[in-house]
């Protein structure tokens, strides 16, 4: 585990670039250790390649990842959305990609980010799925698990939480919206086709946007000790 | 999971190989995953199509006169990514212009869009076409809509013929749409296939059980119910394609019975027999009959009907000499 | 079993029917299952094969131009009756003669025999040959010899482009005999086959078992084995081909990859860049490749490789053109 | 069961042409019966049509029947050996087609049929299926059946033995010839591709004329009654 910059004690904590190329190797390790359920939630649904796709993707990444020597988490979090867009594909490939590269612009020249850095962040990102993907909330998407945990850390943010405490709330609310993905039709994505017949299941890219929160959660209460 | 294969991470590179060293009119890029046609003529409406792989022949045995320019190979099941797709434009695009003939699933839309993108931003005169023929979905404007399955193969040939004969992008973009808007396509499975990095079939069927509506990619169809005959199965298929794309005893068809994979030639006739008895008490003309394997999904025991609705110029093109590894016109 | 039919006792004449209604080039007879070319030239050499149904699209798939006058189709995996045969060859009979091209079984070899003497006695001049390329078979006068597989549809191919040349009916037997001479063929099976009357699989594979030196009709092969990677397989096969035929770095070849009816073009792409390979580290150059379902056994998962050792006669006859629903060279 | 023609005694017991039609019918019979049995033999060793292939060739025969109103027994034969040439297809197709057709030739004209005619038939039957398939004994076909079948038939006539009793005889021999099969390598039909591996298999094709052979005896017995 890297170290941890403390900038403006524990509530304000901010993190490093090395902190944050942590955190994506965490979240490589952790797609890779799901890759098989994240493929079979997409094979009753889809096609039975999403933890395939993104397994192969983050490989890329923590690739790409090692060649990199950068101070400015901007342009690490573009190569790994890069590296997704181009390693990825099928349609979380661009999203994920585009989410990724999307955050990057909300932290263009940063070497540290905190709290507020990851809220601008995600809502970079989610505008970013929505534009490319063009779905709503309870389509049945990654969307139904980020939407609600960005919410979640706007909230934490106003709160005046810490960034740990804050991702557990953003972690807790993917979590609900990632189950809620079960109880709602599809109407985006290839699960879209199902109609009726997705109801039931849960949405493999909500899972994995979820398991991604989970992770940089994770990664925080490391990087805390 | 019993296979031919060396490795699942390496099916299509190792297939992509293989088919280059069979056909020598086709010719792997040496930085992606694409096939284009060696002789591609410099001043025509180049064609480009692609998925994810899993599908074969299509979309690299298209590659060749009258047909695609170049077919980009994604991971099985997976559209390809953006720069694979620009690699293809950039190796193949013309003065006259590039169609992108793209088959509606969110990755590919995406995935060629990004790719149009880029080689618009350099300057070059990038267009594209989604296939959406697959009546088993609801066409609403509030989903994605329909799949494309394998009447894209009918975008292909149709499309190519007009661009061989050196029409405008405007024109060869025309008569796609026009292919699209008069194929449809249903389809069945009675066996799953297997992703082959899944290494275990997509889903089960009972001994007695087969899918209604499947698609290509292994994913569910519309309904499961009990095996039926050949006959029985040929009625559903052409009449929801038939519920959709209206005919009267004055039109003609193209007919494709396209196997998904598992499906001995043997009951494609069977289910060519029937397609062509119901059409014919209909008093639909039919004026051209396509069997074989053109959008397979893996190892899949199934089939698809796809009916295409001609006028004169269609059948003109559907017609046109075409010379490729899977389709063959002259 | 699963599969796309009506009833297990019409699958071969509905079948008949479907590829009647598909490909307008081939007619089948009133009277039998046959399918005959519907312009056949009066003047040439009328060349005839057949055997049992199940291995599509063989034969009826090679019937036009450049290949076969008339297949005749008998049961699923059972030689046809010598009446059927009869009829075919009456259908198609010229003043140039017959060629049966008979697959070495010995069902096939008495029933084609038993039609020809009929013909001969109405002084029709017909001679045959008989194809026996697997070398899984060990060839013995003792014995029935070896089986006739994939390889027949070379003889079909060059001896059909001979007698289009309005050669002779010895000179088509010559060259027919020479293609038989030159051609080896070894293969494989991932799972069996379902023959429809029988309702159940022929055999059963252990989910990591192959079947080694199977034939074409689910009877066991040489041996099985534990199931290897693509490459360790096609090297068997092409070990045991070239055991047999021996080849030198001035030879040239034809490649056939056939798939037995549900192995995905992908895996025998897969195993053509392997065969490729090969053939390249040792110097013999590959003129043609053939690459698809030529000869299969039902719904088995498998593959044959076949090699045709070339001379310049073979190599012009095998480029000539040839205009079949299944064989289209032009 | 139709009456039966004792024109010589028991011992010398003469069949009409009517019992023959019953004897091939219960022929028919004892096939569809098999059919199964006979196909799986065949998968084992062959291509799993062997049963298929009879059972169409029997069913062909008695509708042939059906419409034949004839007294020459030579006729009748001729006409199932006829039948079964052009129905069967296949190995056995032209073997039993033959096979019939010879043994007709045997009881040309005749209109009724003892001990010495059946002895005659099968050894003619025996020769044409050596002639059409170049077959012997031991290669693990119908002939290791049949050909220990007519040795023990001629045998029983040699000792004044009846029909139904030279026929019990016959049978018997049959069926050791047939579960002798087992023991012995194919070297003639489809089996003999197998080279060793058709050891430990019973031949579909003996099997097949075993059960003739045990259906004529079965005919005969209750013929007498
Ligand atoms: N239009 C969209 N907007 C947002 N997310 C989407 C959209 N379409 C699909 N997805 C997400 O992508 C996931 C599927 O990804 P993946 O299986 O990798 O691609 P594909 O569907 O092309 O096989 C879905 O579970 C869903 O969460
Ligand atoms: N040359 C031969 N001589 C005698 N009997 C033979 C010969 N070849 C095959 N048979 C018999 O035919 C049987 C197989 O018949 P069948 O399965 O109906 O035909 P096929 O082998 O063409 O599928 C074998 O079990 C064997 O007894
Ligand atoms: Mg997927
Ligand atoms: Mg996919
Ligand atoms: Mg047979
Ligand atoms: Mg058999």
């Amino acid at each position: 585990m890297t170290l941890l910059s403390r900038k403006k004690g524990e509530h304000g904590l901010k993190l490093s670039t090395s902190d944050i190329l942590e955190i994506v190797r965490d979240i490589g390790k952790v797609i890779e250790d799901n890759k098989q359920y994240l493929t079979e939630l997409d094979a009753a649904i889809g096609d039975a390649d999403h933890g395939i796709n993104m397994a192969r993707g983050f490989r890329a990444v923590s690739q790409k990842l090692e060649g990199m020597r950068s101070e400015d988490i901007g342009e690490i979090l573009k190569a790994v959305g890069m590296t997704l867009v181009s390693n990825v594909g099928g349609a979380s490939g661009p999203l994920y990609g585009t989410a990724f590269i999307r955050a990057a612009s909300a932290v263009q020249g940063k070497s540290s980010a905190g709290l507020d850095d990851f809220v601008s962040m995600l809502d970079a990102a989610i505008e970013g799925i929505k534009s490319r993907g063009k779905a709503e909330l309870e389509d049945k998407t990654m969307l139904d698990a980020l939407i609600p945990a960005v919410a979640a850390l706007r909230e934490a943010e106003a709160e005046g939480m810490s960034l740990v405490a804050a991702f557990a709330r953003a972690k807790e609310a993917a979590n609900t919206g990632m189950l809620h993905t079960k109880d709602i039709v599809a109407r985006k994505g290839r699960a879209s086709y199902l109609g009726e017949r997705s109801f039931g299941h849960q949405d493999p890219g909500a899972t994995s946007s979820y398991l991604m929160l989970a992770s940089i959660h994770e990664s925080l209460q490391e990087l805390r000790r | 999971m019993k296979k031919l294969i060396n490795s699942t991470e390496s099916v299509v590179e190792e297939m992509l190989a293989g088919i280059e060293a069979a056909h020598p009119e086709v010719r792997k890029l040496d930085t992606a995953n694409v096939l284009v046609r060696k002789d591609s003529p410099v001043n025509k409406v180049a064609l480009i199509s692609g998925g994810g792989s899993g599908h074969e022949p299509a979309h690299g045995g298209f590659v060749g006169k009258g047909m695609l320019d170049a077919a980009v190979a994604g991971a099985v099941f997976t559209s390809p990514t953006p720069d694979q797709i620009y690699e293809a434009i950039k190796a193949v695009a013309t003065e006259a212009g590039v169609l992108l003939v793209i088959k509606n699933y969110t990755g590919d839309v995406m995935n060629f869009e990004m790719a149009g993108e880029m080689a618009a931003a350099d300057g070059l005169r990038v267009d594209q076409i989604i296939v959406n023929d697959d009546v088993a979905v609801e066409d609403s404007t509030y989903t994605t809509g329909r799949r494309g399955v394998a009447g894209t193969v009918f975008v292909h040939k149709i499309a190519g013929a007009k661009a061989e004969e050196r029409a405008s992008l405007d024109e060869v973009k025309a008569v796609a749409e026009k292919v699209i808007l008069n194929t449809r396509t249903m389809g069945m499975a009675l066996t799953s296939c297997t992703v082959p990095a899944a290494g275990k079939p997509t889903f089960t069927l009972g001994e007695n059980e087969m899918e209604i509506g499947i698609g290509i990619h292994g994913e569910p169809g519309t309904h499961r119910e009990e095996l039926k005959t050949a006959d029985e199965i040929t009625e559903h298929l052409v009449d929801r394609i038939l519920a959709d794309l209206p005919l009267t005893t004055t039109d003609e068809v193209a007919v494709m019975i396209n196997g998904l994979g598992a499906t001995p030639l043997m009951e494609l006739y069977i289910v060519n027999r029937k397609v062509q008895e119901i059409l014919e008490t209909k008093g639909i003309s039919v004026y051209k009959t396509f069997i074989g394997e053109y959008m397979t999904s893996l190892e899949m025991a199934g089939t698809s009907v796809s009916l295409l609705k001609l006028d004169e110029e269609l059948k003109v093109l559907l017609d046109a000499p075409a010379d490729t590894p899977a389709f063959k016109v002259f």
